[in-house]
């Protein structure tokens, strides 16, 4: 028998939560924006952190540049390098930025937003308008280059039933040592800044 | 650091003995001193740690299990890593909302009290890896001692109901094969799931180890994910939204997805394949004597039970089989020791997990070699401790 | 108290739904708020209670665990029962030594640093239970809450090596059939312990629930006696004498003996039997709703594993199999779920454990018939809680 | 091979742990003291929580009288009614006593108290003094009335394979309600208190 627990949920209380975004665009609201409007407000309320053109300051997020790096040794993974979906930034910027005042934008602001970090991405031009009815068409050049996780094919040489055990090598030479000898903080002695980054 | 001093018999009676302490002669608090207990003042370096230069913010930022400090194979609440994109929020629970609904017969509103009298409660020990653990070393040892190496993993025991009953009592429809996990906090952090994977042994939980959830991890709900990424693991749960497609959030493109060294990525990598770690002795916790000593460490593997952990001293030219000690369920962390007797010679400490579905955790040169050094995630390589005469040991790699 | 609401659509849009919370909007605390963390304000009722008329004296006194606000198999550290005799020792570890001598080849001395090099350490999940718990009800219902009539008992992982180990390095002459274990507190706690048991599975633990003891149980170091008396786990071990014949201790005389009906007195009444309770609804933990209600309690057995579990809702005509959820492990705290639809009648609720002897929790009528009253320990008789048409329960007796 | 680890204990290490005392006297230490020598120390340091005749005062325990109660409603648990050894008292009050002084008695101090409260107990002379010579030779009453854990034989049949599942009883009834209906302390109603004693 069905459960009898909880309530049916109505419209309007769906409606108020149903915020997410998907790439083929179900979920858009009803909203425009050009560059120049996404400019102005991003300037004013995004620029702080993540810099006048998405370069980012100090620690915060890069939005803009880093084409071309994805081989590199520092990749720069930003909108332009390697978001696959424009939708992605409809949804997150309106679910959780302004950081410290999420979903206080309205649609319209987002629209423009959104207009201005392709712009910053070089994906649109200056005079872009971004709205519901062209949104799909506005694809990211890095979205060909996701696949599904092939783990089971591509690393099936680490299902091996019987490891070695003994004399597996002929000599063991170190390689590489901690960049950050004394990490723990309150020990007071903080070390170099090592390389990567937690995301 | 340390120092390795000889096993001797004393000479003279040992003062700790021959005089009798103030805690036996004079009364200590009473039975109620701490309505809820805290740790002894002598455990006070026993805590989460933070590396501030890590991250731009600490509301979006991690705090770090001391594993180097721990043993068995439950995580204590109050040292459950953290990682919040929002900081922590602090639910009221009779505020708190679940909703199911997109795809669905019949959209539903549930309250905490609701969700506790759902049929079907049960209690599975499991245990929580960030997908990023160890994403600092992929381009070699950086950082020392297993609390940061390490330490964005915990095992609990979660209290909950299967997804599965929420999802039938809404009534999947047929095209439904996807769905979209919300949380309430100020990231309204979303993942996508499988359906199939959320009609198996995902758990909508409101307790671990006993206890209401922590804050810190969800309270007053939190969607339990086995075996897969710590990050779908939705804290502050508050809706599941069923689709036909995945919802490309940006936790599962800009990240938690996998660059390779061609420059591609993958996504939908889920699972935490095995790992393993010795979490004593490292930098954080040295050897203090010669003669017998215990290796200990934690293995665990997102595609099921721990069978085996194999320990090597000699940076991986021989290796022996540790013994797992306590509970090895699926999917939760599970407690190895070897004993060793160390005559002071430098040891190259490192451990290898295998599962049940016969995976063998890799070395990191066999990781780089398909996965080059960019994939921040994933990373299941395993660990080398050089440990020096001294006793003191070191994060490093080798040939 | 409990206010017994019917399940009902909304009419209008529930504000906590369609106004963005706080949480949602502003950020949270960051990641390392609390480096050691604590649960939600939300939960500041859950909490050890002591019932401050029962003992003279606080330091010499017990403080419950809020079984009726706990779930699953673990008992979360802060909230472990907390029985002492002498107030709360607080040990410097480093000053702390451990004796084993009497009937040995080698008396020994060892540190904390010795004991946690040791080989064979190992971890295991069991309860401890006071004998004395539910004393208080030998003569008819008398406290209001399974807090009360069953909080003296506790579920975590013990961390440790086996006594036997240390017992073996000193090496037991042939003569040695008892061991006497000894803590550092103000009441310099004793128990003499049957040396078979001691060889058995007895451990010299360190820490619990993956850290290090918390002073109320024992900090830096206990004894594990599984399936015995709580009383024998002696904390803040310091000493195990062996000897011929047992100590005859404060104790194991005037204390932890049973008192029979004929005025004659078992002692050495080491096994706690299976029991039983269920832990909500109970009267700490009322029903607040008719319709689907999950009737949650505990099992445990000092003689082995839980293997069923009953429950009636009648007090005792008619009895259902409950479901076992979690491990269900040897000496351990077991859960046990039963899901009923609840329309609102009165009920009498009982669950009746057994174990893999085929041992049967007695009925208290039952008990009683062989023990009479003045028993105070090993009160494992089956507790009802009457639940009213307003979900109000209350500790009540039936024939 | 053995254990390399902990170190010999040194005689005197030992010496100053090893204080207990069992029922044939082992680890008696040399020593004597009279009911009256006791009686002082007792009116000192033990009588005002104990009472002047081992009474007790207020909650804190009785340590005498109580014989003949042991198979009534109330037993009166005491030294003399039932105590099985005297080396109990010895240990006990040596080892933990005074209670937030322990371990501060000297061996004559404990002889001297113990024979005190075998006086108070009727077990002893008032001109009685106890030594470690005369000591095993003193018998506690209920001694004869202990005997060893026999659950397994005498509850038997609470090893059932097949307890009753339906219609074990015709009827239930109500036989017994809490005494103390609102027990939890910080909800501010405090009840009655109840008949029974955590020991
Ligand atoms: C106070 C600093 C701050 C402000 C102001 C801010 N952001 Fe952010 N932004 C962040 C942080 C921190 C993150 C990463 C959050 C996390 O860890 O999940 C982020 C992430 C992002 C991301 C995703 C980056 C990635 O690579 O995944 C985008 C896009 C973004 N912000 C856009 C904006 C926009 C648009 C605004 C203004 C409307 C804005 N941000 C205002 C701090 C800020
Ligand atoms: C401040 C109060 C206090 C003082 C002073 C005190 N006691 Fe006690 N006594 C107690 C308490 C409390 C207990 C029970 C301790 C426990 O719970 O283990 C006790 C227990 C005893 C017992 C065991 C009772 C039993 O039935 O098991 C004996 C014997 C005893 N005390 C003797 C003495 C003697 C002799 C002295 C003085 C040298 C003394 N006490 C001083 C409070 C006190
Ligand atoms: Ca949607
Ligand atoms: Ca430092
Ligand atoms: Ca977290
Ligand atoms: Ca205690
Ligand atoms: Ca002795
Ligand atoms: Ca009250
Ligand atoms: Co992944
Ligand atoms: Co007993």
């Amino acid at each position: 028998d069905a459960v009898k627990l909880g309530r049916p949920a109505l419209p309007e209380e769906i409606k108020a939560w149903d915020i997410d975004v998907r790439p083929d665009g179900l979920g858009l609201p009803e909203g425009k924006g050009s560059v120049a409007q996404g400019e102005e407000l991003f300037q004013n309320q995004c620029a702080m952190c993540h810099g006048e053109f998405g370069e980012g300051v100090g620690r915060w997020p890069v939005l803009a540049g880093g084409q071309g790096t994805l081989k590199s040794e520092r990749p720069e993974k930003t909108i332009g390098s390697f978001w696959p979906d424009t939708s992605t930034i409809f949804d997150y910027v309106h679910r959780a930025m302004p950081f410290g005042a999420a979903q206080t934008l309205q649609p319209d602001e987002v629209y423009a937003i959104v207009a201005y970090l392709l712009y910053l991405n070089d994906v649109v031009p200056d005079d872009y308008v971004l709205s519901k009815e062209n949104f799909p068409k506005v694809a990211l050049p890095n979205q060909a280059n996701f696949y599904d996780d092939d783990r089971e094919t591509t690393e099936k040489a680490f299902w091996n039933a019987n490891p070695c055990m003994k004399d597996c090598k002929p000599k063991v030479e170190i390689t590489s040592h901690a960049r950050v000898l004394d990490v723990t903080p309150d020990a007071g002695k903080q070390g170099d800044k090592p390389a990567g980054a937690v995301e | 650091a340390a120092g390795v001093r000889p096993a001797a018999a004393e000479a003279t009676p040992d003062p700790d003995i021959v005089n009798i302490p103030e805690w036996t002669q004079a009364l200590g608090a009473g039975v109620n001193n701490h309505p809820y207990g805290i740790p002894s003042p002598f455990e006070k370096d026993v805590v989460r740690r933070e590396v501030t230069w890590l991250t731009a913010s600490s509301e979006s930022s991690v705090s770090f299990t001391p594993l180097y400090a721990l043993d068995g194979i439950i995580t204590p609440n109050g040292l459950c890593f953290v990682r919040h994109h929002g900081g922590e929020a602090e639910i009221d629970p009779a505020r708190h909302r679940f909703m199911i609904h997109g795809m669905v017969d019949k959209p539903l509103v549930f309250t905490m009290e609701d969700i506790k009298r759902m049929p079907g409660r049960t209690n599975r020990v499991y245990f929580l890896e960030c997908a990023a653990n160890s994403g600092m070393e992929w381009r070699g040892a950086q950082l020392n001692g297993c609390q940061y190496t390490h330490g964005m993993i915990h095992n609990v025991v979660y209290t909950g109901v299967p997804l599965r009953a929420f999802l039938e009592a809404a009534g999947v429809k047929p095209q439904g094969k996807w769905v979209l996990a919300e949380g309430a906090d100020a990231s309204a952090m979303t993942r996508s799931i499988p359906l199939e994977k959320a009609m198996d042994d995902c758990l909508v939980a409101w307790a671990m180890n006993g206890e209401a959830l922590r804050p810190e991890q969800g309270y007053p709900l939190r969607l339990v994910v086995p075996g897969w990424e710590g990050n779908m693991w939705i804290k502050w749960l508050r809706r599941i939204e069923v689709g036909d497609q995945p919802w490309g959030q940006r936790e599962e493109t800009s990240k938690y997805t996998d660059l390779l060294a061609d420059g591609r990525s993958r996504r939908f990598t889920f699972i935490m394949d095995a790992k393993s770690v010795v979490t004593s002795p490292s930098p954080q916790a040295p050897l203090r004597a010669k003669g017998p000593n215990v290796v200990s460490g934690i293995a665990w593997s997102g595609r099921g039970t721990i069978t085996r952990v194999d320990v090597t001293l000699d940076g991986g030219r021989n290796w022996t089989t540790a013994r797992i000690e306590g509970p090895a369920l699926p999917r939760a962390m599970t407690r190895f020791y070897l004993d060793v007797d160390w005559n002071g010679e430098e040891m190259l400490l490192q451990s290898r997990a295998m599962d049940d579905t016969g995976y063998v955790q890799p070395t990191k040169a066999e990781l780089r070699a398909v996965r080059g050094e960019n994939s921040i995630y994933h990373n299941n390589g395993i660990q080398t401790w050089l440990v020096r005469s001294n006793g003191e040991a070191e994060n490093v790699e080798v040939s």
